[in-house]
């Protein structure tokens, strides 16, 4: 199965998912394109890997109506191997997304225009991924674009956020989509040809090439969702449906990952060495930003996303360690750097679809995505209880998961960079390796909130009290489950099989010999050997006496009652003494006060006749994106007034428009004639 | 095979002569479309023999068959979608045939002088269509579209007199294309110069270009629906096709530089009032006029980059372009016709209301702002690269700033016209013309229209041929 | 095979050896306070008798209040056993890299917290966050003060900086080594709940950051909770002393060594632990919001020690 | 006919338009605006018969009477039931300086740009060219001053005549099919102008173009 073929198949089977949702009925619509879907992300998968192991030389051409030669080169598809690693994690994250969609779309998501956006947006994500010059990745990205819009305005009926999400996620792909095509234009008319080989071979370096390095580096930072031009993520994640949002979370936005590795390591090397401090800091700034701003959101659908911003910031951090570790020429630590990065993006791929397919459940159950009214779930979720958990410990980067693995990875290069040779590295490793322990520490805290106040202790509203079953007669519900299952078996196997992977992406990624396998386990050659199987024996081992001594106690002191928690002597425990999310994260917005800038409102109303007794005490406390008040609303309240100031020049007096077209006579005749 | 080229221009007078004198009878509303099919037919023959052919004043090169084409087939999905809005009167479809031929003449005419009457004739024809509403704004809008457009015509003339007279050093003036190109017509450099640039000035005014563009909203937006989307669809393109008949006698002899220069100019000014008036535009109608705006701003900006690929980008985009927003215009007279307002803020819900409307408007808005899988992409993209191409790294940059402003207008105010939950609106006016129920046949023209936009982006086979052929026609040197 | 043998030495001796350490500690600040204080077996007795009591279960908590404690003994038991407390030597396949420490050691952290938020009451709750903010925040220093020790080794293996420490003593007393040692202990004071951060001994419900955590458990979860917690003193403050004074420890399987080192440890932590004791009797608990600041302090202390191993060379 | 007397005719022509069309910059009333549309156009019909009859063109002869035939026949009538109808109507425009301002000013740049027009051709008819391009610019400032509907109607015409004008003195006329679809086109937009003016009446009941400003953004 080459590439080529896994391509077509992905094409065929994308056009029977359209065709599928438009005539089958609706009941069974979700089970055939779901299912149509499903075999798109494999096609995927299959396009991959063929792309990984063998390098292909068959192309698939896309017939386009602008004649080739005269500025375009024919648009062609050839994944490259590092293509191809990106083809896995779209087809792998679209297969389990579409399989758990079968059993979740309801209502508008399960629509007509629904199923066969979500088939055209798997097709956009694989055409990125795999796009061998300049307007064919154009047209994945926009596929990509208008099929995630789409899909973005399922339930725009029901809630007015919807809309002024989607309004904001359009704007900002296209801001994407155009610095991409500016970039892309200036990067061809330097290389005179569009395909991506020409281009990395024509080594573009001056202004031109600097130019076109910052727009597309803008372009892809849009996509991924680095800090300043993060905004789109926490608004349009949250309002998608929960199987969409898996998708855009852990496939779409590594993308743009994809982008800013293609653009440093192939397209303008020389342009991006002066600039690795630059990609550096994005990194870390969106690690730390996007894990501050989860810690402290209750909305957990807002958390994922704000925690898809950091584990995206910790990939471009490992991109830019590596280029600057490149840069002081200190070779196999800047290759583990790079494997790390990789790493990061599918350990995230795998964890976040899980964690989002979890609150896909959770909403449908309890139709709460507000942690603080959830709690309680762990007695009537089984299942979503397991997945979420081993997913959250992936995030929050604990052993034996593939979070940890890629964690480390990122960790060793960090560790192991020497900082003797040259001020800059002695400067910038400490501060990125501090502030991603803070952001690991955060990330730690997030996990424990999300999966502590969602699922343990006694339900906090009605609504989680009595949540709809998890698994219901029919078979679709089973769908949901066994996806959710998947995805979090991939989180532990990837987590133990760190050691093969690892040696696939450093082959991919075209070095040789720092990364090696052993049993499983991960040894970097200067630097030191990770073995998630021996780790998991020793803490076996460990458990079995603990196990043993636990069983031999209990036939001694068998009962256990069951009594009322400690509540000072009273039994006032309601649930509603428990501590919610925001509670929770109380401590840290009074920590990083200055970072977060919480708005507190304190109304105290006395009493008419005396103004010393207070009648009532109203306190109000809210943390907002600061980045999205101090820049995008005063930049939203200018283009308004510019829109109104503008619209007075049209101001339906005819003589106005004949000065118009009198002035550009007389400047066109001046201009000819002088 | 000559005569057939009288075709396109007579067979929509007959038919109008016809109208206009038996307008009474029931099946008079369908003749502006069998002339609009006749149109399209005879371009498809064109295009598809390939050849030049020639008869008197009439020649039909490449370019010429595939700008007929473009003619007949926005003709069709305008004219076609129009008839599930309110009907014309005899007057109207006859005024509808006579636009049509001129239009056709335009396109087929070798004379310059003779394509100067027939785009003069289209202001003519338009003129009381405009108007056809007789409310006050019509009128306003009507006046404004004369006055403005036969100002900004007269120039043209100016400019193809002072070109003819450029012609005579040779000893014998012509005005044929055919024999300026040529080259064997030696033309005094400084009366050329300034003849080409008013030429260019003037029918920039019609190809609705800024400076000179302040016509086009009101009348685009007064007109009813099918006037106003063949106007958008396709007379902006014919007045551009003859800005691209005057550049290629200016490249045959004085150079294109000027032509140049003034149309990157006129694009980015073009882009840039569509952009600004777009962001908080309160009318839908007004919004798809700037948004004729800003596409003839790419075309502009295309042809005015000088290379072949802005060309051919420039030629797909005018048929891309006309095909989706003649359906967008038919649109919008039925979403005026059930809410009985055009301004935005009266359109709630579309989508939830109305899917049968709601989704084409969508689809039709993805395509205006360049979504594959629309043609509008492919050449947007292709304009872009071809500035880059030319070294215009400013055009490139400003083009792509103002069309993300031009983006955040128009996604913003069609979302809130279609996305949103319905609230109880009070139904059509209580006099609704006619009464507008959700029907197959009323959807299938726009759907049409929308699924050609898509589909025409990936005929290569048809449309590679074409469109070298047009580009070699007009001669573009680089 | 010895090493393996070596690790399971080092781990019944510390296991055996951290109640006697709860104990002296106790005594120590009891002696201090005027206390007769109840005797250095003390946590031996506490032990037994709580294995004997019957447990107890919160109405609407889960199975983790069973899981949890054990959890946390388990991954005391893994950092006692990876951490070079008596011996340098370390399981094959399985380093004792300082990230894999820390990891294993905050699976035990996240069992807590859970464990504390799983009783759905407010002391839980709020121990649970509060417990958790001052793990995040200690994360940064932990790493930091290690790397720093690491930069002149070149490897990040606990074992390595230990053997190297001992082997050159010029590098025990660079700036950038007392530096990152000051900074560890602060940190091992925030990481295992002593004053001035938490205090253990308290009771009073809006001070107590640890021990609100464990208030649901009783009988044989709260032993397996304490022995874990304890487990996790003993395994830290043993990490500092080796660091601070990396000599005595058993390299081989030579019988002598081993006794000698066993020796070394109990004496090195026994010093250090009644230090503790008798510097927390003149100590007083920092206001919760005070230990961010304290504990930025000792991240400025890791990190001027990193510049000072890189720029010193 | 010889040299000295077509140019004497060639210069009088040209001296009576430029003159009407300065007027109508001053003239305010409808009524007199149509009058001197009516000298200006019988002057452009002697100026087309005084070329034709030095280059013995008899095409040219035919083409300047029914220039004189539509331009001071059929135009005037069309205008005629408006201007001499019922109300007389005075025109609010910019104070009468301003115009006049205006055209010389204009007339002095068309002067001034237009000389590579002439390229180097020292007839009557090629010094001339100047006074036609001046003539389009003034169409155009009439056409900006002017704030009734007759009053553009009158710019536009002068605009055209000015442009008939530069045609003829260019080179001989255009071809006779162009030229008589030129003058036809323009007729039809006079007629068109004139229709929407009775429409504006009924409209906006009155025919100042300044009501016309409700189309705005």
């Amino acid at each position: 199965m080459t590439a080529v073929g896994g391509l077509l198949t992905a094409f065929t089977l994308t056009a029977l998912a359209v065709v599928l949702a438009i005539v089958v009925p609706a009941r069974q619509r979700s089970l055939a394109s779901g299912g149509a879907s499903l075999g798109v992300g494999v096609a995927g998968i299959l396009t991959g890997v063929a792309a990984i192991t063998s390098s292909p030389t068959a192309v698939v051409v896309i017939p386009v109506a602008l004649p080739a030669g005269i500025g375009i080169d024919p648009l062609l598809l050839s994944p490259t191997p590092l293509g191809g690693v990106f083809c896995v994690v779209v087809g792998g994250v679209g297969a389990v997304a579409a399989l758990y969609g079968m059993g979740y779309a309801h209502g508008p998501a399960a629509s007509r225009t629904g199923w066969s956006a979500f088939a055209v947006f798997l097709l956009g994500m694989l055409l990125v991924a795999s796009a061998g010059d300049v307007v064919s990745f154009l047209l994945g990205w926009e596929t990509m674009a208008i099929a995630s819009t789409v899909l973005l305005l399922a339930d725009h009926a029901a809630r007015p956020a919807v809309r002024s999400a989607a309004v904001w996620y359009a704007v900002m792909t296209h801001l994407s989509f155009l610095s991409l095509a500016t970039g892309f234009a200036l990067l061809a008319s330097r290389a005179h040809s569009t395909t991506f080989t020409t281009i990395a071979a024509a080594h573009v370096t001056g202004p031109t090439g600097i130019a076109a390095f910052l727009a597309l580096l803008l372009g892809f930072a849009t996509k991924a969702g680095l800090v300043p031009l993060h905004v789109w993520l926490p608004r349009a994640h949250p309002e998608a449906p929960s199987h969409v949002s898996a998708v855009m979370s852990a496939a779409m936005v590594k993308l743009g990952v994809y982008g800013i590795i293609v653009l440093t390591s192939t397209w303008l090397p020389e342009v991006s060495r002066w600039f690795s401090l630059l990609v550096l800091a994005l990194g870390v700034l969106s690690g730390a930003y996007g894990i501050l701003q989860a810690s402290i959101t209750s909305d957990l659908k807002r958390l994922l996303a704000y925690s898809t911003t950091e584990n995206v910031g910790l990939a471009v951090t490992a991109v830019g360690v590596g280029m600057l570790l490149a840069n002081a020429d200190q070779g196999p630590v800047a290759d583990v750097a790079l494997v790390a990065a990789l790493l990061l993006v599918v350990s995230h791929a795998a964890f976040k679809t899980v964690l989002f397919l979890g609150a896909g459940t959770i909403l449908q159950a309890t139709g709460e995505r507000d942690l603080d009214r959830l709690g309680g779930l762990i007695r009537t979720h089984p299942v979503t209880t397991w997945t979420f958990g081993i997913a959250a410990m992936g995030a929050a980067a604990l052993p034996v998961t593939s979070g940890f693995a890629a964690e480390w990875t990122l960790l060793q290069a960090l560790v192991h960079g020497d900082g003797r040779a040259n001020t800059t590295l002695a400067l910038a490793l400490p501060v990125t390796l501090g502030l991603m322990a803070l952001t690991i520490g955060l990330g730690l805290l997030t996990f424990v909130k999300a999966f502590g106040t969602a699922f343990l202790a006694r339900p906090r509203s009605e609504a989680a009290a009595s949540p709809a079953p998890e698994f219901t007669a029919r078979p679709s519900s089973a769908a949901r489950g066994l996806a959710q299952v998947i995805g979090a078996a991939a989180v532990i196997g990837l987590g133990l099989a760190v050691g093969p992977v690892a040696t696939t992406f450093s082959s991919v990624l075209g070095y040789s010999g720092t990364v090696t396998s052993e049993l499983g386990g991960l040894r970097l050659v200067t630097i030191g050997v990770l073995d998630p199987y021996a780790l998991a024996l020793v803490g076996l081992g460990l458990a079995l006496p603990v196990a043993l001594l636990v069983l031999v106690i209990r036939r001694r002191v068998p009962r256990r009652q069951t009594d009322v928690a400690w509540g000072c002597g009273g039994v006032r425990t309601s649930p509603r003494m428990e501590y919610t999310a925001t509670s929770y994260a109380e401590p840290l917005v009074r920590v990083f006060g200055e970072a977060l800038r919480p708005t507190r409102s304190l109304e105290v109303s006395h009493l008419e006749e005396d103004h010393v007794l207070e009648n009532r005490v109203a306190f109000a406390q809210e943390v907002t994106d600061i980045v999205e008040d101090r820049w995008y609303a005063p930049a939203a309240s200018w283009l308004r007034v510019v829109g109104d100031q503008a619209r007075r020049v049209q101001n339906g007096s005819i003589h106005r428009y004949l000065g118009f077209s009198f002035a550009a006579l007389v400047l066109v005749l001046v201009v000819t004639l002088s | 095979m000559a005569a057939m080229l009288w075709l396109p221009v007579l067979v929509p007078t007959v038919l109008g002569a016809l109208v206009a004198w038996r307008h009474s009878d029931a099946y008079a509303r369908y003749v502006p479309l069998v002339a609009a099919l006749a149109i399209l037919g005879i371009g498809i023959a064109l295009v598809a023999k390939g050849q030049v052919v020639t008869s008197s004043v009439l020649r039909a090169d490449a370019a010429a068959s595939y700008v007929l084409l473009c003619v007949g087939a926005v003709a069709v999905v305008a004219l076609w979608g129009g008839l599930s809005n309110p009907p014309l009167g005899g007057r109207g479809d006859a005024l509808i045939c006579a636009f049509l031929a001129a239009m056709s003449l335009a396109v087929l005419s070798d004379n310059l002088g003779v394509m100067w009457v027939a785009v003069e004739a289209t202001t003519i024809a338009t003129a009381f269509l405009v108007g056809h509403a007789g409310t006050r704004g019509a009128t306003e809008a009507a006046w404004k579209y004369v006055v403005l457009g036969s100002v900004g015509v007269a120039i043209a003339f100016l400019g193809i007199v002072l070109v003819y007279a450029s012609s005579r050093t040779g000893g014998s003036p012509t005005l044929s294309w055919v024999a300026l190109v040529s080259g064997t017509v030696p033309l005094s450099p400084h009366l050329a110069r300034v003849g080409v640039a008013l030429a260019v000035l003037g029918f920039a005014t019609k190809a609705g270009l800024a400076p000179m563009h302040s016509w086009l909203p009101d009348a685009h937006s007064q007109a009813p629906a099918p006037v106003s989307g063949l106007m958008s669809g396709v007379l902006l393109s014919v007045a551009m096709y003859a800005i691209l008949r005057i550049q290629a006698v200016a490249a045959a002899h004085i150079g294109v530089g000027l032509v140049h220069g003034l149309l990157l100019t006129f694009g980015l000014l073009s882009l840039a009032v569509a952009a600004f008036l777009t962001l908080t535009q309160k009318d839908y109608k007004r919004l798809l006029a700037y948004s004729s705006i800003e596409h003839m701003g790419v075309i502009a900006l295309g042809v005015g980059s000088g290379t072949t690929l802005g060309l051919v980008a420039a030629l797909l985009h005018m048929l891309g372009h006309g095909v989706v927003k003649a359906a967008m215009f038919v649109l919008a007279g039925r979403v005026l016709a059930i809410t009985g307002s055009s301004r935005i803020a009266q359109v709630k819900g579309l989508l939830a209301r109305r899917p049968d409307l709601g989704w084409p408007f969508v689809a039709g808005t993805a395509a205006l702002l360049g979504f594959p899988p629309f043609v509008t992409f492919f050449t947007e993209v292709a304009v872009l690269i071809a500035l880059a191409e030319s070294g215009l790294w400013w055009a490139v940059g400003g083009a792509a700033a103002l069309l993300l402003i031009t983006f955040i207008g128009i996604a913003r105010q069609v979302l809130s016209m279609t996305a949103g939950a319905p609230e109880p609106q009070p139904d059509a006016p209580d006099h609704p013309l006619v009464h507008d129920t959700p029907s197959l046949r009323a959807t299938a023209p726009a759907a049409i229209a929308m699924t050609a936009g898509a589909v025409v982006s990936f005929l290569s086979l048809v449309f590679v041929p074409v469109l070298g052929a047009a580009a070699a026609a007009l001669g573009v040197s680089r | 095979m010895t090493a393996t043998l070596l690790v399971l030495w080092q781990m019944v001796v510390a296991t055996a050896f951290t109640p006697l350490l709860v104990g002296v500690m106790r005594q120590v600040r009891a002696r201090l306070e005027g206390r007769v204080g109840p005797g250095v077996l003390q946590p031996y007795r506490d032990v037994r008798k709580l294995l004997a009591k019957e447990p107890l279960r919160a109405e609407g908590s889960s199975l983790l209040l069973i899981a949890a404690p054990l959890v946390l003994l388990t991954s005391s038991l893994m950092v006692v056993a990876l951490v070079p407390l008596v011996t340098t030597a370390t399981v094959p396949a399985v380093p004792n890299d300082l990230f894999v420490v820390v990891s294993i050691l905050l699976i035990g952290t996240v069992a807590l917290a859970l464990l504390g938020l799983d009783a759905g009451t407010a002391f839980g709750g709020m121990g649970s966050s509060r417990h958790m903010m001052i793990a995040a925040l200690v994360e940064p220093t932990v790493l930091m003060s290690v790397y720093a020790l690491s930069v002149p080794v070149g490897s990040s293996t606990l074992s390595k900086i230990v053997v190297a420490r001992g082997a050159d003593v010029s590098r025990v007393v660079t700036p950038a080594g007392l530096l990152a040692v000051v900074a560890l202990v602060v940190v091992v004071l925030a990481e295992t709940g002593r004053l001035p951060v938490d205090n253990p001994s308290t009771h009073l419900e809006l001070t107590m950051i640890h021990e609100s955590m464990i208030l649901e458990s009783a009988g044989r979860d709260l032993a397996w909770l304490e022995v874990g917690s304890w487990l996790r003193l003993t395994a830290l403050l043993g990490l500092v002393v080796n660091l601070a004074l990396p000599w005595g420890l058993a390299s081989d399987g030579a019988p002598i060594g081993l006794l000698v080192a066993v020796a070394a440890l109990v004496a090195k932590v026994l010093v250090a632990g009644a230090l503790v004791a008798a510097a927390e009797v003149f100590m007083a608990k920092v206001r919760l919001f005070k230990v961010p600041e304290l504990l930025a302090g000792s991240f400025v202390l890791a990190f001027l020690a990193v510049t000072a191993s890189y720029l010193a060379g | 006919m010889n040299a000295s007397l077509t140019s004497g005719f060639v210069t009088t022509a040209v001296g009576i338009l430029l003159l009407t069309a300065v007027l109508q910059t001053w003239r305010r009333s409808a009524a007199g605006s149509v009058r001197l549309l009516v000298v200006q156009g019988l002057a452009l019909a002697a100026l087309v018969a005084a070329l034709g009859a030095s280059r013995g063109d008899v095409e040219l002869l035919a083409v300047a009477g029914i220039i004189a035939l539509v331009k001071a026949g059929v135009l005037p009538w069309a205008l005629g039931r408006t201007a001499t109808g019922r109300i007389v109507e005075r025109d609010n425009a910019v104070r009468p300086a301003v115009g006049l301002l205006g055209a010389t000013v204009l007339t002095m740049f068309a002067y001034a740009v237009s000389d590579p027009l002439r390229g180097g051709d020292q007839s009557a008819a090629a010094r001339a060219i100047p006074a036609g391009v001046a003539l389009v610019l003034i169409g155009f400032w009439i056409l900006l001053t002017r704030h009734s509907a007759v009053g553009q109607l009158v710019g536009f015409v002068v605009l055209d005549n000015g442009i008939a004008m530069v045609a003829f003195l260019t080179s001989d006329g255009l071809p006779l099919t162009v030229e008589l679809g030129a003058t036809l086109d323009v007729l039809l937009v006079v007629v068109i102008l004139r229709a929407l003016t009775t429409r504006m009446r009924n409209t906006h009941g009155g025919t100042s173009v300044d009501d016309l400003t409700e189309l705005r953004d």
